[in-house]
């Protein structure tokens, strides 16, 4: 069981790794979009750092926390990674309505409803070389480790290494959304950025929940 | 760099605020931010919200008026306006009649509408959108369709008349996806503009070169080639329309759109090599407009949309707007 | 040389057709010239005519319409129109009142204007003239006196509304002479353009330099000097006029004219520093009208124009016009 | 006496004079002006070459000859040269209408008046470093000369080596007609090409006189 010290500690460790990798993000996005991948991410996670102890100082509600960090995506990354990952935290958070904890079920639940609403307002789904290559395989995954009761982290790991192998599938495979689609058959070879960051988010997950020892 | 701004990072809004203080009895920016809505808010009217990267002026805020958007909401530079911004601008225009967004198909500029459009109805305003991907360097079948162009103006200027005759939100929509639907629009560059925050082109291109097909902001085109006569090149851009689209004995009407860098007199050159080229073809011109519509920074080219009439259309175009662009 | 056009030589005749195909209901084109009339002819009021060199369009041509000008004779590139054709407008749009002639101030315009003036004389034809000189970058005491520039599209709007009153030929020039006397105009250039006949630019300009007071043809200006923000520009620029003309507790139109190469949203920073400068100078904008008005092909740069307004002359810069460029 | 035989002959002379010259007036208007001179002068030679002598053959009227030369000077020179020697011919042809033949002192009589036509077309006068600068000399010269009962190629004779002087003379003063007026103090040094022009013709009206041994 987690609470508001989970949570803000998860969204510092993923801000931190987001801010870590502006570079290398700006650089897969680069190859086969505009390049502004890690800069728009990287300008979200500041604001994160930032605001979000600020914002939790007088909010207890995780799925206000996750509310507002949706928010933040929203008014913060711009481009089309902006509405994505806004609408994956504003999704997930419904489910964590006036929960002050957070059960491993809970993160589960949150997580795939997130990767629905990325699917619903995306317009897309797996196998089009975008972020859901590395949100559905690790839902899923999640999902799985969650059925044979494995602990927090586990389930997280599951998750990161699950992403970890959608942002190596996303190398195969032709883009057929966001502005890799444009270049086609040239998209073939790089890998998505936004998937990436998915990726770098669960890791940063797992590694919170290992520290803080949570179950 | 050779531009006459002040700081990069304050572009937009001096920008936004540049246009606003022209045109006073038009325009009201909203405080704070680079959203302009019309100074005589619309009441019972289906009110029309267009929004696009900036340095495309005069698009959007240009098209605010009687007659055309009700909002105009431009992003940072080359980037699409955020939903927050999109919702705000919708909230301050919406009426009972419905707010409808037109959307140029870029996939962040769908996505952010997208976004603004549910946070919309989740507080009941009556939202619908039409998107122009009129583009024809573009796929037609591809997943993400094609890219929007400078056609956009006229679907505006069409959606803007309908809404104005006192049209429900879906007559308005159905009206705009019909005028969208008989429009195409083919680009070309010749020089690339410089961004801003780093003074670097945005794209290369040789000494002699241009490309046909190029996207607003440097995407990649159809044909990568020497300079040619503006007859050639628009024979050549013409026939890309052609090709996709039967206009023959259709009337049409011609929009040229300068990039930013192009002056008068060469699209007034080119307008005589697609009057030619369309007589030859028996297609009717009813009406041409020449200008920067939307353009790219100081990007070199331009663009020449077709947008087929019928006589509801034409009453539509004809109709009265009063924006800084376009006045009827 | 990146320019969508065909041969050199044929440049003026289709930049003119070109034109006069874009808007029919307005314009008439004389066979075998590039004189540009009004569809309608006047008959009994003043009639206006205007000619300059090509290469600064929409000028002359982008006026001709109802409550401007009657008659456009644009010359060769950069190059005054000769007194033939000017005589050939002036006989094609004269009536009973008269004829007035709006002359941009370079020797020759001048010269041939009054050349042309003079034939028309000897054909009975009342003739006469308004000359432009609104450069401030220039010395009023030179014999030659100042320059003309964008300015002149203001004269322009004010003499059309005045003849479409009904006003006598003495009544009109006094009007447009009065307008013409709280004119003011100062240029930046920062870019040469392209002569269309040999390729090379009209004159050099060191990577990041900049010239204030340069002219439509390149003219010597009154400062070279590193490029600066968009609000030091025109503080300098703003300063040279207000050191010439004092409008403070005035009222003044702002013409903000792109010179074909500068895009629309520098232009629209550039408004934005215009007005704060002018608030704080005590000066009051009635209206400001920002684009290409009158360029110099695709040169870099632009020009600032301000114009006094009394009540008799905000009319008449409200009146009704019908022509390619201004719409009231 | 002289009749069209002699006009005819004379305008030729002109017009190849300047032809060759084109580049060299092209040259000293670039120095004070646009550089335009010598090729919108040449422009009307060419012009006058092929258009005259068809002209004239149905035409004996050396007033209305004259007259046409204008015309052309107005049509095709174009700048400020183009209004200027057209008022000039059309002014010298107002004493010659109707006259098939012309003595000496119709020549000395058309020259002044079509120098007091540049006068009042360009609102200027002699010191400004314009053509001028060898009209009024010229002219006056021929005035003396023929009252001294002199022979027509004299009196051309005297009229282009005053015209020369002039030219000379306009290389020591600052332009306050024309382009080079905006240079200011920096005309100073260079001749004007309009003068220039004015003596090349002289000298052409000189030599064909003397080649065709006028009295
Ligand atoms: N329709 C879509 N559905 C899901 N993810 C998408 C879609 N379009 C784009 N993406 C994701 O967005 C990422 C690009 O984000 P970003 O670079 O910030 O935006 P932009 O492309 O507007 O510059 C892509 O790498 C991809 O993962
Ligand atoms: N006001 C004037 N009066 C007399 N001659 C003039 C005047 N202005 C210019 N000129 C003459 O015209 C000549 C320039 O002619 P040209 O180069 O053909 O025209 P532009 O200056 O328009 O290019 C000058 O050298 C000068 O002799
Ligand atoms: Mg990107
Ligand atoms: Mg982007
Ligand atoms: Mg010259
Ligand atoms: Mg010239």
């Amino acid at each position: 069981m987690t609470g508001k010290e989970f949570m803000l500690a998860a969204f510092e460790a993923i801000s931190h790794n987001i801010i870590e990798h502006e570079e290398y993000l700006n650089h897969l996005d680069n190859a086969i979009g505009d390049g502004d991948h890690g800069t728009n991410m990287a300008r979200f996670s500041h604001i994160i750092l930032k605001d979000l102890p600020e914002f939790s100082a007088d909010h207890d509600d995780l799925g206000e926390i996750m509310h507002h960090v949706g928010m933040c995506c929203i008014t913060e990354i711009g481009g089309s990674a902006g509405p994505l990952f806004g609408k994956f935290f504003l999704q997930a958070s419904l489910s964590n309505k006036n929960n002050t904890f957070m059960e491993a079920a809970n993160w589960v639940l949150a997580f795939e409803e997130g990767t629905m609403g990325v699917s619903q307002i995306g317009q897309s789904t797996e196998g089009e070389k975008t972020m859901l290559d590395a949100l559905f395989p690790a839902s899923r995954a999640m999902q799985e480790t969650l059925e044979e009761g494995k602990s927090l982290p586990e389930i997280f790991l599951a998750g990161a290494e699950a992403a970890e192998k959608g942002v190596e599938f996303t190398k195969t495979i032709q883009a057929s959304k966001g502005r890799a689609a444009y270049i086609g058959q040239r998209s073939i070879g790089h890998q998505d950025p936004g998937a990436t960051t998915v990726m770098l988010m669960l890791q940063s997950m797992h590694k919170t929940a290992v520290d803080m020892h949570v179950e | 760099m050779k531009k006459f701004i002040n700081k990069p990072e304050n572009l937009e809004i001096e920008t936004a605020r540049g246009m606003a203080l022209a045109k006073p009895n038009i325009l009201r920016q909203l405080p704070g931010c680079n959203i302009m809505v019309r100074q005589n808010k619309k009441t019972d009217r289906v009110a029309l919200v267009f929004g696009c990267g900036s340095g495309h002026e005069p698009a959007p805020n240009g098209y605010v008026g009687y007659g055309m958007l009700d909002a105009g909401i431009p992003g940072k530079l080359f980037s699409s306006p955020t939903p927050d911004m999109l919702l705000k601008g919708i909230k301050e225009v919406q009426t009972e009649a419905g707010v409808l967004c037109i959307i140029v198909n870029y996939t962040g500029d769908v996505l952010n509408f997208r976004m603004a459009m549910e946070m919309a109805q989740m507080e009941n305003i009556a939202v619908e959108s039409v998107i122009i991907a009129d583009d024809v360097a573009t796929q037609k079948t591809k997943s993400v369709g094609r890219r929007g162009l400078a056609g956009v103006a006229l679907v505006m200027k069409i959606a803007g008349a309908e809404a104005e005759m006192g049209s429900d939100l879906y007559r308005v929509k159905e009206v705009a996806e019909w005028a969208a639907s008989g429009l195409r629009t083919i680009g070309v560059a010749c020089r690339p503009c410089i961004i801003p925050s780093d003074g670097e082109p945005s794209f290369e291109l040789g000494e002699t070169e241009m490309e046909i097909g190029m996207g607003l902001h440097g995407e990649p085109g159809v044909l990568r080639c020497d300079m040619m006569s503006a007859k050639d090149t628009v024979h050549q851009m013409l026939e890309l329309i052609l090709l996709d689209c039967n206009y023959e004995n259709s009337e049409v009407v011609v929009l040229i759109n300068g990039l930013g860098g192009t002056p008068p007199m060469e699209l007034y050159v080119i307008n005589q090599c697609i009057h030619d080229y369309l007589a030859e073809h028996g297609i009717k011109i009813y009406d041409t407009m020449i200008g920067n519509f939307m353009t790219s920074l100081e990007m070199g080219g331009f663009s020449i949309s077709l947008m087929r009439l019928d006589p509801h259309l034409k009453a539509l175009y004809d109709a009265a707007a009063v924006t800084s662009v376009i006045r009827r």
